[in-house]
């Protein structure tokens, strides 16, 4: 199958001031039609700013980004905005995503109304009653603010809003980190059927690796702007290559007091270092117990370890 | 077990403009010596309110006690004076906070923060107080402590930061501990280390531990008994195996069905519950969770049932425990 | 309290039978719905303080406007009987030293006050937002050196630069014209709001609503229109608020220092001024009307910013 | 660190710079020239004059030799004045202006945080009202018209303090309340909010569960917190008591700098018009820049960041 987005080499830096944030520093992968992709890692590691440059609300500072058999990258202002109405994005804080100053249809509408997606008041009106009751809200909602709704409400309006232009894919990013658990399903399951309806491709972004693993077909793991471990979904879980992906997974508390007693875990020294100025070598040598000499000279390469199963380590072989 | 501290018929509002809300509402459980208990729900569930109430750290107004009973070690703490609740606070009772990095004051050395509520309790001098704190760095597993007593808290990382947190409350060497979402602002591996550390100090010092989380995966690994709290009341109590193994109430059911869990099939079905919690400004004159339940009867709607005892440990809060209502137990999930 | 819950007999078996779906919608909002400035307005409403404020501000501009009609006399008209008459039923604020009526001067003072407060507010407010807005839309670089220009302007004192101009745009005697004063005050004093707004543009230029609507395909001008401005206003009406006092003050210690404006013409600072000399020979009241009115103007405005800024804080909003 | 000083030295520089050039052109813009105005003299004695103030040169050329004495601490001759430099009143003006200055400024520091602290505490009780209306009032009342009322209502009647003139400390005591009052008011609404702001951080909470007592909580924890915002103003502060004097000066008779600038600009002596407003520009300059680097030392953090770049 042709892949539907292949990003290559993509890097992001900021200057801070301290030196150069490497956020994101040389991704390469591809995302297939119609699945969903997750992208897993700690605060800090770059997925977030990996999500905003792959759809280039951030301008990237190196790599190729291919959809349609296109560089995104090399579009200019005109051509993007016609790639914008395909590229889609859901926000992780559904407070602050929601400008408090509009209207829940006015939120809807925006997109339409960029666009000029719609021919007259009335349609517009009908698009975004139809759009709100795809994500089970109704009319009665459309002349609320935002802050009238609680988390869970508020991020079914944001994709209400992420739905409007009929977009192919969307980048997810962190959808359900702010919400309660018993909402976190809510939205997960509504993700999976709109998928289901409107054939979408998800990029899912969560520090959540059970959700995660739940939702998508294929995961990638990063920590500090590299991609440690892709392979897909039940084969990483499974066969973790990675000793990054090893010790996080064991990190994760299973809600089952039986096995949660019985689980012995890998215990991770110290916290995630700074993504500023980053040394060579391995990213994740200091923290890392089977770390060598050739791990903090030479950062491994991220390589096809097993049929479809990616990893960068010197270790595995 | 002895029961080192008990909440009795606790109601706790706020004033606000809308009027009157009700975040907690007629709660009671009791924490036994050297136990730990976690209390889970959804934000606005009431779990914080009813820890700080222990403490007394709610702003009053907005916040004020309508009802009930906070009883520790056979005194109620609502009956104290601020004189005395002083000398309760931090010495016999202690509190760790969910964010490291707003709970720490940025203006004082970290050494000066650990101990100044022992200071005050037990009377320190200056160099047994530095003392004191460099051996708590080293209890809660803070590298080079005799440097790191001199900091300041932005020369900390989150995780250290928490581990300081741990040291502060624990110095005193309290009866009981409420950790409120302690582990919630911290990366998963990060988190592990905290709830290794918690539990260990735990064993060295003996103990209780009120737990305040929404992270089922942290009640597993941490808890002898969980207390289930939406809306402001306490819908099932009971063992951690009876709760993840055997649970009554349909909110608990349906929480853990909406986790997905590291070790189940892909394929399994992900049950979410619909719809939102009930605005507590006007709360539901029957059960609260009537709304959203699958299992909602008549009856439900308008009256609140009573807890039912299933055995010594474990009760729950719902119509489904009447016996007339068993006909209809068959058509859920 | 542990009952078992199957002692409870008398039930009807009608009401184990499931729920209607109707009942049930979690969903549905239950508080009323509040829009923004309404509710800022019912908030600002609460506050008494700011109420008496704005009720001042209301009477004053009234006032000033139609106050001189209220008696026969008027601003310049000197009667030589009828030197510093202490108030009475005739000349309800007394006469100056020339014998005019200070009832209808201090309207008038009032007047100019009030002018020159609001327009020096309008210029600052334009100036500010259009250099404030295309600082915090331009590229680092360029917003780095507009916000030094501001800093390095904003360090010239105030006053200072206020008497400087008027000094040098005034000739002997001839007083100081409503332009310098208004140029003198707007000169440095706009650089404050350019600050707030660019730091409003900064910030809501990278809130997630500016970066969701942009991932929309929205252009920059449409974030601006959209999202920024409306998102500005509330802080934009504080600080003007709060720049009117500002002015008027400023003017009123020109006018004190005798470079206000030129006789017979005169705002509330120089009446101030005129009735300094007044103290000596227990013509106290000649000081204390013009003082009282320059400071319940700035109570006003000050008490009414400050009502402002509480009633548009987010924090208190919920 | 020293970068961050060694910046700020710098744009202080240009900032002294800017007001020094735009004093001068000021200055040198009014049409005709001081002289024209006292009356018929000789053409020769007003050549003479104009020679003397170095009036004949090209604009330019006189620019670069102000500049040239400014940097040796020349600020030139009075033009009205016979007998005194303008460094000589300068001199004479300025020590009585510190010490009123430095008298209103310990007032202010003393009572302002301690007031907005105190309201902050009380928030919506009676304390909290009274500060405010001090707080309010010192807002609302220009410096001029506090003097002249506490001339009116105070000196009056209180035989020991005297309406005006200079020499004891019983002379400074209404000048330095009357200018005091202005930026007391303003710390104090400062204060009281920026304490609001902190007695809402998660750190009081946790000073609290400490067990100590609620003052520890405020003293130890909260006003350190809630004065650093102060320190970052108190440059504008100082500015405003600089330029309150004049006013204060004129009313109560000090002869302080404040008064030598009114009486410059009142004779229209424009030498010394530009001395004193440069002498205040460098002296508030000065301060801000003071205020600055002491923030430095006073707040941990900002220390780690600036060391940093």
């Amino acid at each position: 199958m042709e892949p539907l987005i292949s990003a290559r080499n993509i890097k992001k830096h900021f200057d801070v001031g301290e030196g150069i944030l490497k956020a994101v520093d040389g991704l390469s992968f591809d995302i297939y039609p119609g699945e969903t992709f997750g992208l897993v890692g700690e605060s800090g590691c770059g997925k977030s700013t990996a999500g905003r440059t792959i759809i280039r609300l951030y301008d990237p500072t190196d790599g190729e980004l291919f959809f349609n058999g296109k560089n995104v990258y090399d579009l200019s202002r005109r051509e993007m905005q016609e790639v914008r109405k395909d590229f889609q994005m859901i926000f992780q804080d559904p407070y602050a995503s929601l400008n408090p100053r509009m209207t829940v249809e006015e939120l809807v509408s925006e997109p339409l109304d960029i666009h000029h997606a719609y021919k007259n008041h009335k349609d517009r009106k009908d698009k975004v009653i139809e759009l709100l009751e795809l994500v089970g809200l109704n009319e009665e909602h459309a002349m609320r603010f935002p802050h009238e709704f609680s988390g869970g409400q508020r991020q079914r309006i944001g994709i209400a809003r992420a739905l409007a232009l009929n977009p192919k894919f969307i980048v997810a990013d962190e959808p359900i980190s702010a919400l309660d658990v018993s909402i976190q399903a809510q939205v997960v399951n509504l993700l999976k059927d709109l998928q289901d309806q409107f054939g979408l491709t998800y990029m899912f972004i969560a520090h959540d690796l059970s959700m995660v693993r739940y939702i998508s077909d294929r995961v990638g793991v990063m920590y500090l702007g590299h991609m440690m471990e892709l392979a897909p979904s039940e084969e990483l879980y499974e066969n973790p290559l990675h000793p990054y992906t090893k010790a996080l997974l064991s990190a994760i508390p299973i809600p089952d007091p039986e096995i949660q007693r019985s689980r012995k875990r890998i215990m991770l020294e110290g916290d995630v270092p700074s993504p500023i100025n980053p040394k060579p070598g391995c990213r994740f040598v200091d923290r890392c117990a089977q770390a060598t000499d050739i791990c903090r000279k030479e950062t491994p390469v991220f390589e096809e370890k097993r049929p479809n199963h990616f990893a960068a380590c010197h270790n595995v072989k | 077990m002895e029961k080192l501290l008990e909440v009795k018929n606790l109601s706790v509002s706020f004033k606000t403009f809308f009027g009157e809300v009700e975040a907690v509402r007629n709660i009671n459980f009791h924490v036994g010596k050297s136990e730990t208990v976690a209390i889970v729900g959804e934000s606005g569930c009431g779990k914080s309110v009813t820890a700080n109430s222990i403490m007394q750290l709610l702003p009053m107004p907005p916040a004020f006690f309508k009802s009930g009973e906070i009883i520790f070690n056979g005194e109620n703490l609502l009956k104290k004076t601020n004189k005395e609740m002083q000398s309760i606070r931090g010495n016999e009772i202690s509190m760790v906070f969910q964010d490291p990095m707003t709970s720490l004051n940025p203006t004082m050395k970290i050494g000066k923060q650990i101990v100044e509520g022992l200071v005050k309790h037990r009377k320190l001098s200056s160099s047994e107080a530095k003392e004191k704190a460099i051996e708590m760095l080293n209890l809660v597993a803070v590298p080079q402590p005799e440097k790191r007593v001199n900091q300041y808290p932005h020369e900390f990382s989150g995780g250290m930061r928490q581990r300081v947190m741990i040291a502060l409350a624990m110095v005193s060497n309290p009866r009981l501990l409420i950790a409120d979402e302690p582990t919630t602002a911290l990366d998963v591996t990060v988190q592990a280390q905290i709830l290794e550390l918690m539990k260990e100090i735990q064993k060295k010092l003996d103990m209780s531990i009120i737990l305040i989380t929404h992270d089922l995966g942290v009640v597993a690994e941490m808890s002898d008994r969980v207390i289930v709290m939406y809306a402001g009341q306490i819908l099932e109590e009971g063992t951690s195996d009876e709760i993840f193994t055997d649970p009554k109430h349909p909110y608990t059911k349906k929480l853990l069905s909406s986790v997905p869990r590291l070790d189940m099939s892909r394929n399994e079905p992900l049950f979410s519950i619909e719809g939102t919690p009930p605005d507590l400004y006007i709360p539901p004159k029957g059960c609260s969770f009537y709304d959203r339940c699958d299992n909602a009867m008549k009856i439900c709607k308008d009256n609140m049932p009573d807890f039912d005892r299933h055995n010594n440990t474990h009760r729950s809060r719902c119509w489904l425990n009447h016996s007339m209502a068993q006909s209809t137990e068959g058509s859920e999930v | 309290m542990d009952n078992n819950l199957s002692s409870i007999k008398d039930l009807s078996p009608d009401l184990f039978q499931p729920a209607l779906k109707e009942d049930r919608d979690s969903d549905r909002i239950r508080r009323p719905s509040i829009k923004y400035w309404p509710d800022v307005w019912r908030r600002l409403k609460q506050n008494r303080l700011a109420m008496v404020g704005l009720s001042i501000i209301i009477i004053m501009l009234f006032m000033s406007i139609f106050g001189p009609l209220f008696n026969k006399f008027s601003y310049y008209e000197q009667n030589y009987d009828l030197i510093n008459n202490h108030p009475d039923t005739v000349h309800w604020f007394g006469t100056d030293e020339l014998g005019r009526d200070l009832f209808t001067r201090v309207w008038f003072g009032a007047r100019y006050s009030l002018i020159i407060g609001v327009l020096a507010a309008t210029i600052d407010f334009i100036i500010g937002v259009i250099y404030g807005g295309l600082s915090g839309m331009a590229t680092r670089r360029i917003d780095n050196i507009m916000m030094r220009i501001a800093e390095v302007v904003y360090s010239i004192p105030y006053l200072l630069i206020v008497i400087l101009l008027s000094v040098a745009f005034s000739s002997e005697g001839a007083g100081t014209s409503m332009f310098v004063l208004i140029l003198a005050m707007t000169l440095t004093d706009w650089v404050p709001m350019a600050i707030l707004v660019r730091g409003q543009v900064l910030q809501l230029k990278e809130s997630e609503y500016s970066l969701a609507a942009e991932s929309l395909g929205a252009s920059k001008g449409w974030i601006l229109r959209k999202h920024i401005i409306p998102n500005t206003m509330g802080p934009i009406l504080v600080n003007i608020t709060l720049t009117i006092p500002r002015a008027i003050f400023a003017e009123a210690t020109l006018g004190f220092l005798g470079l206000g404006f030129q006789a017979p013409r005169s705002s509330l600072g120089s009446l101030a001024n005129d009735g300094l000399a007044g103290i000596a020979v227990g013509n106290a009241y000649q000081i204390i009307i013009p003082a009282l009115f320059i400071s319940l103007i700035m109570f006003a405005f000050n008490v009414l910013g400050d009502g402002l800024r509480d009633a548009l804080d987010p924090r208190l909003r919920k | 660190m020293s970068r961050y000083l060694l910046k700020r030295t710098i744009m202080s520089i240009i900032t002294l710079w800017t007001i020094v050039t735009i004093t001068f052109f000021l200055m040198h813009s009014i049409p005709g020239d001081p002289f024209r105005k006292e009356g018929k003299m000789p053409v020769s004695v007003y050549e003479n004059l104009l020679k003397k103030y170095g009036l004949d040169r090209p604009l330019s050329e006189q620019y670069v030799i102000y500049l040239k004495n400014l940097l040796k601490g020349d600020f030139g001759d009075s033009m009205k004045s016979k007998v005194e430099t303008v460094n000589d009143m300068i001199r004479r003006g300025f020590p009585v202006s510190a010490y009123l200055g430095l008298e209103a400024l310990l007032i202010a520091l003393v009572f302002g945080p301690a007031l907005g602290a105190l309201a902050a505490l009380y928030q919506n009780k009676l304390p909290d009202y009274i500060s405010m209306i001090i707080a309010i009032i010192g807002i609302s009342v220009p410096s001029f018209i506090m003097g002249t009322v506490l001339i009116q209502f105070v000196a009056k009647n209180v035989s020991w303090i005297p309406i005006g003139g200079w020499g004891e400390f019983r002379h400074t005591i209404l000048p330095a309340i009357a200018l005091s009052l202005m930026p007391l008011a303003y710390m104090a609404r400062l204060m009281r909010s920026s304490m609001l702001e902190v007695l809402n951080q998660d750190y009081i909470k946790t000073a609290t569960s400490k067990g100590i007592s609620k003052s520890a909580v405020i003293l130890k924890h909260a006003v350190r917190n809630a004065i650093l915002p102060i320190i970052s103003v108190l440059g504008t502060l100082i500015s405003n008591l600089l330029v309150g004097s004049f006013v204060i000066e004129k009313i109560f008779g000090i002869p302080g700098l404040g008064k030598f600038f009114v009486q410059s600009i009142n004779n229209r002596d424009y030498t010394l018009i530009m001395g004193t407003t440069i002498f205040y520009a460098i002296i508030l300059i000065v301060l801000l820049l003071l205020v600055d680097v002491a923030y430095i030392f006073i707040d941990p953090r900002i220390k780690l960041t600036k060391e940093g770049r």
